[in-house]
């Protein structure tokens, strides 16, 4: 079992997957902060999460989806605290021996992952920053 | 008795903060009976509670659960993750 | 339209996407030369492209991502020639505001792909490498 | 006169050469009576002619275009990129 689940504060940078043997598909989905939220400018998402159930809930989906869809690892990177606007918050990485299987496991992880792990984010409106 | 509840995220914000105290009532409470307490003392939570869920001691804990006072309890709503 | 379609010599190596304006989802696929093919041991994949049918059509496809799944970019690199197991020998990079429409993409674009690109692989056995 | 058909993968190992020949009826020539000519002369190849498509000039064509003779044919089936 290759699962790696961890919290880091800011942004994720210049991370990179672990090597993978026997792999036919690595998938990695990252998640980039929007310039706006509800058609308002932000200048970033401040992130709060609930420890730490949020790692043992993004543990417990990452052992659920390496063994319903059979995968070879899973990582999961999530930010807490701010990140700006077109900085990376969030990174799935998927290894399995085919293509269906790591697209499956990566839709259904990041729809369980909004459901039940207890990360909020809060949108930093632009003019706020600017004290206006 | 009072039982302190966590709260995050929206819920935390109506409230203005991050948790908030029910008194016990003496009968066995449960979970569910926890989400209804909550609507009752804090109506401007009631539109957050059939969505809501309850986590005791870090996990989700279905409506059937009973509480006994010393678990940490959160209410868990609109997470937003990823 | 932000549109990159290329076949490369060999395995493909140290390549990242393009930066992201506006960007919500970045997702890649690298598909990876697995160590069998129909329970044979292989050496690696000796792939063969039609061109410039096999660019063509990458970039027809890519076009129509781009469009019915309103991607920002789409990023196509395929190897030709052989590829030893383990590595990579293609690589799609999808762009969009949003997760759904991304992971869509993919899913149709690979699919797309194996239905309509004249690239054709070749198992390169163990035992043929050795001359046995 | 004959007319020049470009194989790859599969079809190009059962056949033994990049390509296959067919000679022209006098009749005008489709995709669609090429793709019956080349089972008829070539039997071992009568299996994959449901499945394959005939690419005229780089670009997929359907059974009812006609071929003058210039054209670069290729006989594509079971592609497997990616």
């Amino acid at each position: 079992m290759n699962i790696t689940v961890e919290l880091r504060d800011g942004p994720l940078v210049g991370w990179s997957g672990p090597p993978e043997a026997h792999a036919g598909a690595v998938v990695r989905f990252e998640g980039i902060v929007r310039p706006q939220e509800d058609g308002r400018s932000i200048s970033g998402l401040d992130y709060t999460a609930y420890e730490p159930m949020a790692s043992r809930e993004l543990k417990r989906l990452a052992d659920s989806a390496m063994c319903d869809f059979d995968l070879q690892s899973i990582t999961v990177l999530h930010s807490r605290g701010f990140v700006p606007v077109g900085r990376c918050s969030f990174i799935l990485l998927i290894v399995a021996m085919h293509r269906r299987p790591a697209l499956a496991a990566m839709d259904w992880f990041i729809d369980a992952l909004k459901r039940d792990v207890p990360i909020w984010k809060h949108p930093v409106w632009v003019n706020t920053v600017k004290g206006l | 008795m009072i039982l302190t509840v966590k709260l995050f995220g929206p819920a935390a914000r109506i409230i203005g903060s991050p948790e908030l105290h029910i008194p016990e009532s003496g009968a066995a409470l449960t979970c569910g009976t926890l989400r209804l307490a909550i609507a009752r003392h804090y109506p401007q939570l009631a539109e957050l509670i059939p969505s809501g869920r309850i986590a005791v001691n870090h996990s989700y804990a279905s409506d059937e659960i009973v509480l006994t006072g010393g678990e940490e309890i959160a209410l868990i709503h609109a997470v937003s993750g990823g």
